[in-house]
């Protein structure tokens, strides 16, 4: 089980900030082709990975990084604070 | 020190904790970002009026990463203690919603030096702004925009190298 | 706004007073200076004690030219005000004999943008360095020594041309 | 007449801060030159000009400047503030 998080724009064109996923994904990019056909929702929000920052386990990876059982993987746009 | 936190701070009290009982402080530089109240869309800054519809009601809502904000900032604010002979800093990051006016985030460095105070309090702000997990929602009169990052900021980050 | 004087300032209250009642500030960048206590002749700095005779006690004594310090900081302010955006600009500069950890200068600027407000406290401490007429006398145990100006102070102010 | 004001160690080697001059000096170097002669304070605080500062009426000038009657004219080491 991976848990997921979104945030900001991510998050609102999904329509949820967490959720729970089985999966066979061993890269952040197969996580985000599975997580794309899960529906319209996400095929929309996630359609430009470039537009898209990842963290695993709080720390940014890139599309080619693992992910293992338990990690928790977050998926959100460029940071704007400060 | 870093602090993540949705009600506003104290610049003055901050500052003068900063330094207090030290006399070995030479520089204390600080920065202050702010909501800044954006002039109404469809009118130029300096018209005093518009036609726009709405009372123009304006926020700022600070959405983060709960955890990982506090890991990135405090790896944030080592990488500037690497860098720079710093006495002490300091790092406070609200989240929420804000009314123009309102204070978003501070840093402050000391140092013997003013350099040093200036830069570390430079790099702290451009690293944050493109390493630190929020992202800021503008509204106005009810309507939602999720502010789109800034190359600038991005160029900004990469002159310190390693960003 | 420029200010020379013998009397301690408030950090807290000058930086609230500059942003007081404004809506359209996004960066508030400051800077004060202060008497750094020295280490004691013949030791190293990171010297827990020494063997030097006196108390040590310590202080810093500013003098000025009057009249032409007020001139040369309003002329300072008025060429940050020309190089960058501020919305608000403050110098304070005290004079008079002053202990380790005392305030000696204040430079804070406010600006739409936060590399302006950087950018131009910088050089506001800059220039005043090198172009408000000051002179540091350090004194120890009673013994004066008037402060050699740096080089690096120069360089610094040349930087932003002009200089 | 010209008023002459010192500052910092210029002043303490003089041992004046002010001292009213009349003189036939039209430049700031030529008035450097009759100071230099006044006293041996004068001639050990004002020998090295390259470590001197000039100021007109309360504006910078350089040696060649020229000086007129009734002006102030302040000699001091470079500063040290901020």
């Amino acid at each position: 089980m991976i848990t997921l998080l979104y945030f900001a724009w991510v998050r609102s064109d999904i329509g949820v900030a967490q959720e729970a996923l089985e999966t066979k994904a061993e890269t952040v990019g197969e996580l985000l082709a599975e997580l794309q056909a899960r529906s319209d929702q996400h095929a929309h929000a996630l359609a430009e990975p470039a537009r898209l920052r990842f963290a695993v386990n709080q720390t940014f990876v890139e599309l080619g990084s693992p992910v293992r059982d338990g990690d928790e993987v977050a998926i959100f746009p460029p940071m704007t604070g400060g | 020190m870093i602090r993540v936190q949705a009600e506003d701070f104290d610049l003055g009290a901050e500052l003068a904790a900063l330094r207090e009982g030290r006399r070995d402080i030479g520089a204390l530089a600080s920065f202050v970002g702010l909501v800044r109240e954006m002039a109404p869309e469809g009118t130029q800054a300096s018209a005093p009026d518009s036609s726009h519809n709405g009372s123009g009601e304006q926020s700022m809502t600070l959405e983060h990463y709960p955890g990982m904000t506090e890991k990135m900032l405090a790896e944030i604010e080592a990488e500037a203690q690497a860098r720079w002979p710093l006495q002490a800093s300091l790092i406070i990051h609200r989240y929420g919603r804000l009314l123009p006016g309102e204070q978003i985030v501070l840093v402050a460095c000391a140092s013997p030096h003013r350099h040093a105070a200036f830069e570390a309090c430079q790099f702290l702000m451009d690293w944050l702004k493109t390493k630190a997990p929020f992202w800021k929602l503008e509204e106005v009169d009810g309507k939602g925009n999720w502010v789109d990052a800034r190359e600038s900021d991005e160029a900004a980050a990469r002159r310190w190298q390693g960003g």
